[in-house]
C-alpha cells in the first residue's frame, strides 16, 4: 500500500481523458507549476527552519546540529542525515509508526540531492578532526499532503539550511556561525498518467500517476541526483525530455530559493 | 540559581497572573477535517482532526460509541537537544490524558463504531505543551464540526519562588518549584484535566488552580474568536 | 483498551445502585483501604526489595543500582529511572510485550512522587561528578492484580527505597552503604463512578469508574504530585475533597511504611 | 579458579548428591486459575496458569488441541547486573523447551482451539532457573485443574572439579566443568527435556543423568505435599 | 584520491566499455519456486521466487491484481565492516524500486488475491549489487515460470576521472564521480528502474545511459543463455 | 506455528507405516546420513565461510571479525556470537523479521557445541586485555531448507572457522593472521516419530517428528552439548543410544571437516 489512498476508475478515467486534451483538472499546462511559497526561520529551537508550501502542500524542515563522532571513512569531515516524516496530522492515509518505505524513499533522493550537490560544506564541519564533528540533521516534516513530497521537502531541506546556524555557544564551543553552504540543488518532478507527464503532481495526479521522475540538477544546470519510481516505465526520450524540462523549471525555482 | 522574581515581576517581565501572547487559527490545513494552528509564548502547534471514520481494525471498535485517539508528538527540531523521531514515555501519557479531556466532550455515543484521530504536532516547545496541544485540539474538533458538550481549554499554573504564577514559562519550568496544568469544560468549570508535579501547601494549590482556572476561561475566549473569524469572517 | 478488562452492564449497574445507598461490593466504607502488608528484603539480587500487598493486589519492587554518566544538567546527581512491568503472570488481561500506556502512566506518576519529594538523596550520588553517578533503577513487577497498582506500587517502591544499599562491592568501590533517602510520598488515590468517589479502589470499581484521581504527599502534608485520569471529570470541590482525605489516609500509611 | 570441591563437600556444604533447600506452596495468586510460589536455594520464582481459554488471534488456533504458551521472564531485579525488561535470547529459548516439556503432558486435545498459558516469573536467581521454572509450573498447572498425565518436575546434575553433583549452585554453575537440566514425568521417567552445556565423558553422563533422575523424583514429592497441603488442608 | 584511470584503462585493467565477469546459474535451490545464482564480478546474488500464492493477511490482497513483493537484502557476512541483519534504510529503498520494476513486467493481472515474492539475498558484495540483484530475480521469476512481457535486465554506467564507464567496480563506486543504475525492458528499451547519484552533464548522462543500455542488453543474453541451459541442457 | 509447515495427516500415516517396516521414503537406513557437501572459502568480504549440503538442505556460514570490548567477566579474552538466518528465500514458511524461537535455538545449540568444545581460542583474542577484544560473529544463513539445520548449520560454521583469519589489516594492526581454533565440535541430530528414531531427518520426517535430539561431541567422543527438543518425549535408553549413535556418525562427519 502506497501512501496516496485509493481512487475511483471513475476519476481516474477524467483523469487520462482530460489529458489527452492536454488539461489537468486544476487548469493547470502539464508543464506548469502550483504556487510555491516559502517562509524562512519560522521556528526558534531548530537552528535553521522553512515552510514551504506548493499549492496546498505544506512541509515543514527543521536543522538541527549536535556534536557526534565522524564516519571511519571521512574523519575530517561533519555527517548529515536526512529523514522524511509523514505524520498523522498531514493526511487521513499517513499511519504513526516508524518511517515506511515511501518516506524512506523520498528521504533519501532528497538526501542525495543535497550530499551529492556538495550543498553542506561538510569538510568545515570538523571540531576535532577524527575525534568530533558537527552532525547536520535535515528533518522534514510534511504538515499537509497534496502531492509532489520530493520537491516540497527537497526546497524546504533547501531553505531551511539556508538560514541554518552552527550552535557554538550551546556547545560552549564559540558563538554561533552560519552554517558553511554551497549552492542548493533544486528537485523537479514529473508523474507520467495515460500518455501525459506532468510537473509537480497534485494528491489527485499520484492517485493514478504509473511512473514517477525527479530529477535534482545544480546551479550549473548539471544532474546531481535522479529517481524513477513507480511500476509503470519511461522511454528514452520521455527521460531525456524530463532532465530538459526539469532543467528549466529549476532555474526558476532556484530564484524563489536564492531571492 | 537565578532569581525568577524580581521587585513583583517575572523573569519575562510578565506579572504573576499574566499569560504569554497566544495567537489561534482555526482551519489551516488543506487535507484535514478540521486543524488549528496555535501559538502560546515560545510555543507553535499544529492539531488536525481526522473523523469520526470506521475504526480499523475492526476488533478495536465499540459498538457503543467512537473512540478518541490524540497523539501528541513533538518535532525532532522542536526542543533544543534533537529528539529522536516516534513516541516515548513522555509523549504516550501526555496522549493517554489528552485522549481522556477530550473524549469527555465529545458525544461519542453518536458515532458507534468509529474513531476520532487527534493529531498534535508540536513544532517549536517552550514549557507549556500540553496546554497549548488541548487548547489547540480543541479547536481543530469544532473546525472539524465534531459535536461537542463544550470546547474544552488548557491553562497551567505553578509556583517560582515562592510566588503562585500563571502559566510557566521554560526557565520557570525548570527552575521552579510547581507545576500544575489543567484542562476544563469552560462552561461547567468540570475539572478533565489536572497534573501537578513540585511541590504545593494545599492553600497554595487552591491558589494555583483558581489562578489556572482563570487563565483558562480567558483562553477559552480566544478559542471562540478564532472560530468566530473563521466562519463569520 | 485499557488493562481493567470488559465489565458486564448489569454488575455496572449493581456497584453504582449500591454506592448510592453508601455501600462497596465488599463492604468497606467509601473512605476505607483495605489491608495493607508490607514485606521487606525478601530478595537477595536486588539492592533494595519489598512485596506489598493491597487486598489481592500485589506488587513486587526491586532497586538495582548501576553506575552510569549524569545527565547533562545535573552532572553533579546520581539519576532515577522507574518502570511498572504489568507481566501476563498477574491478569488475563495483560499482555507481553514493551510497556502499555497504562503501566507508563502508573511508573510515571509513581516517579513523580518519588521526585518531587525528593526521596532519593541524588545529589549523594556523585561518584566523579560530571563522569560517574549512581543510576537508580526502581522495576515496579506487578504479581496479582486487583485494583490500585498507583498506592500499590508506590508503596512498594517507597519500602523498597528503604532497604537499598548502594552496592559498591560490586564495583570495587568500597563498603556497601545504605541508600541515602529523606522521607518517603504517600500515594492516595480515588475513582468515581455514578455520584460516588471511593478511595483505594479494587478491580471491580476500576472496571466501573469514570475518573481516577491520585494525590501523593510528603511527610508535612504537602502536595508533591498529582494526576487525574480517566474520561469522567471533577467538579473543583471534588478535587480538593480528594486531596484533603488523601491527606489523612497518608499518614496513617505513612506510619505501617515506617513503622 | 577457586576450588569447588573440598574433603569431598561442597562450597556450600552440600554432599554431592544434595539438593539446595526447596519450598513450594500452591495456589498463592488471587487471579491466576493456578499458581504456585517456590524457592530453590536462592531462587525465588513465580507461576502462573491461565487458560484453557479462546486462542487469539483466531489463526493461531488449532482445530485439534490447545496449545501451550510458556513464557519465562527474568525481573530486571532478579539479577546481579540489572536485566532489561523483555525477552533476551536466553529467554526464548526456554520459553521454547519448557513450552514443549509441558505440552508433553497436558491432555491438550481435551480443548481445541485454546491457549494454556503459562507465566513464570523469575523473581530471584540463582542457577537453575528453568528447572525451578517448569517445577513450579507444573505445579501451577495441576493448581489450575488441568489434565495431566503426569506432574512433570525438573532438576539438574552437573560436573565439578571433575566430580558429578546433583543441583549446581550459582558459583558450581560459572566455574563447574557441565550443566545437564531435565524435566521428566515421574511416572514414567520419559525425557521431556534434556539440554547439557559443558563436559562430560560418556560415563559421567550415565552418572549425572542417574542422579538428575534421582533429585527430580524428590522433588516431585515436594510438589504433591505441596497440592495436598493446599488441597486437604 | 588515487587515480582511477591510467593509459585509458581501469584499475582493475577493464576498457571503460566493459563488465565485470558475469555468471549466472537458474534454478539452483530446491525449495523455491524459481531461483537463480548470478556472480557480477565480486557480487554473488541468490534469488528466490516464491508464489503466486494466497495474499496474508487478507487485507493486503488485491482483487485486481498479484502484488510483486521484492525484498532486498544484504547477509551480515557480505560486506567489510559487519552488517547487523534485518532491513535498513538503503535495502529499503532498494526492496521499493525493485518491486516497482519487476512489477512492470509480469502479467500481475492473471493472479488477483495473490502475491509473488521475489527474494533477493546478497551474499558478498562488491558495488553493483542492486543490478545483481534484479537481474538474478528476472532469471528467477522466468524459472518459476512466472508469465513476463519480458526479461528485465539491469546494469549501470557512471562516472570516474571524468570518463564515462560502464559498471563500475567497489573503488571506482566509492571514489568515483556518478553512478548510474537502470533496469529495462530489453525488447522495448523502456526503462524500468533509473536512479543516478554524482555529477554528471547533460552530454555526460547521455553517453552513460548509451552505455548502460549496451550492457544491459549484453547481459539479457547471458540471463536467456542461462535458462538455455537450464532447460535445455 | 513452528519451520516446518503443515503436513497432511495421509503423509504422516505414510512416514509412520514405512518406518514400521524399518523403511524411510527417500530409502535411507534409519542410521543414515544423506550426503553431506562442504565448500570453503566461498566468500571473498567474510573473514571465513563455508556451504554446507546436507541433501538439499544449504546452509552458508560467513565469520566476521570486529574489534569490541571484552566481557567484563572475561577481560582478557575475545567475544563469539552465533546467529541463524533463516530468510524467506530458503523456504516458503520462512518470513521476514527478527529471528523466531526456532532459528533462536537452532542458534544458541549450534554456539554451545562451538564454546564448550573450546573451538575457537577466545583466550589469545585480546587486543588490549580489558579494553579491546575480537568479538567473532558466526553467522549461519540458510539458503535452501529439506530439514537438519543443527548439523548443516553446525558443520557450516565448523568449516568457516577452519579458514577465517584474524583481520588485522583492516584495523591496521598487522598482518592477518589464521583464528586461532582448535579441534570443532560435530553435531548429529535424531527425531522420532512412532516408534522410529532416524538420524538427520529431512524437511517431511522433521514435520512428522514427535521429539529432536542433538548431540555435540569433541574429538574425543566426549559430549559437548546436547539438547531434546519438541513435545515428544525419549527414554532414557533411548537418550543413550541416541549419544553412542551420534558419537560414530561424528566421527565420519569430523573426516569430512578435517579432510
Amino acid at each position: 500500500m502506497d501512501i496516496t489512498g485509493r481512487i475511483s476508475a471513475v476519476k481516474r478515467d477524467y483523469l487520462i481523458s482530460l489529458a489527452k486534451e492536454g488539461k489537468r483538472a486544476d487548469g493547470r499546462d502539464f508543464d506548469e507549476y502550483r504556487e510555491i511559497k516559502i517562509d524562512r526561520e519560522v521556528l526558534r529551537n531548530a537552528e535553521g527552519s522553512a515552510m514551504v508550501k506548493i499549492g496546498n502542500t505544506t512541509v515543514m524542515a527543521g536543522i538541527k546540529l549536535e556534536v557526534g563522532e565522524p564516519y571511519p571513512d571521512s574523519p575530517e569531515e561533519g555527517a548529515m542525515t536526512t529523514s522524511v516524516e509523514l505524520p498523522p496530522l498531514a493526511s487521513p492515509e499517513f499511519e504513526p509508526g516508524p518511517p515506511k518505505p515511501d518516506a524512506i524513499e523520498i528521504a533519501r533522493v532528497i538526501d542525495r540531492g543535497i550530499r551529492e550537490s556538495e550543498y553542506i560544506q561538510l569538510d568545515k564541519l570538523a571540531i576535532e578532526p577524527g575525534e568530533k564533528v558537527w552532525i547536520v540533521f535535515i528533518d522534514i516534516h510534511v504538515l499537509d499532503y497534496d502531492g509532489n513530497l520530493f520537491d516540497a521537502g527537497s526546497l524546504a531541506a533547501s531553505a531551511a539550511l539556508q538560514n541554518a546556524v552552527i550552535p557554538n555557544e550551546r556547545y560552549e564551543l564559540g558563538e554561533n556561525l552560519p552554517l558553511p553552504i554551497n549552492l542548493p540543488p533544486v528537485s523537479c518532478t514529473f508523474v507520467k498518467f495515460g500518455d501525459a507527464i506532468v510537473v509537480d503532481p497534485n494528491l489527485e495526479e499520484e492517485q493514478v500517476a504509473e511512473a514517477r521522475f525527479t530529477v535534482a540538477t545544480d546551479a550549473n544546470g548539471d544532474i546531481r541526483a535522479m529517481q524513477k519510481g513507480l511500476s509503470g516505465s519511461f522511454i528514452i526520450d520521455e527521460i531525456k525530455n524530463n532532465i530538459k524540462r526539469g532543467q528549466i523549471h529549476a532555474k526558476k525555482i532556484r530564484k524563489l530559493l536564492e531571492g | 540559581m537565578s532569581e525568577l522574581i524580581k521587585d513583583g515581576l517575572r523573569i519575562d517581565g510578565r506579572k504573576p497572573d499574566e499569560l504569554r501572547p497566544i495567537k489561534i487559527e482555526a482551519g489551516v490545513l488543506y487535507r484535514a477535517d478540521g486543524s488549528c494552528y496555535l501559538e502560546w509564548g515560545g510555543n507553535k502547534v499544529l492539531a488536525a482532526v481526522y473523523g469520526p471514520r470506521e475504526a480499523i481494525p475492526r476488533h478495536i471498535q465499540d459498538p457503543t460509541k467512537a473512540l478518541v485517539n490524540a497523539r501528541y508528538n513533538m518535532a525532532s527540531f522542536s526542543v533544543k537537544e534533537r529528539k529522536r523521531p516516534g513516541p516515548d514515555r513522555r509523549s504516550t501519557e501526555i496522549s493517554k490524558v489528552t485522549s481522556e479531556a477530550l473524549e469527555n466532550v465529545i458525544f461519542t455515543e453518536l458515532f458507534p463504531r468509529t474513531t476520532i484521530d487527534v493529531n498534535i504536532e508540536v513544532l517549536d516547545a517552550e514549557a507549556g505543551t500540553r496546554c497549548a496541544g488541548i487548547t489547540a485540539a480543541a479547536v481543530a474538533l469544532a473546525d472539524a464540526g465534531i459535536p461537542m458538550r463544550d470546547i474544552p481549554v488548557a491553562c497551567a499554573a505553578g509556583k517560582v519562588d515562592g510566588v503562585v504564577v500563571l502559566d510557566l514559562s521554560a526557565e520557570e519550568d525548570q527552575q521552579g518549584d510547581a507545576d500544575l496544568p489543567i484542562a476544563i469544560s469552560p462552561r461547567s468549570e468540570e475539572i478533565l484535566l489536572l497534573q501537578m508535579d513540585g511541590h504545593l501547601t494545599y492553600k497554595e494549590f487552591e491558589e494555583a488552580l483558581e489562578l489556572a482556572l482563570k487563565g483558562a476561561k480567558y483562553v477559552s475566549k480566544l478559542q471562540k474568536e478564532a472560530l468566530m473569524k473563521k466562519y463569520k469572517g
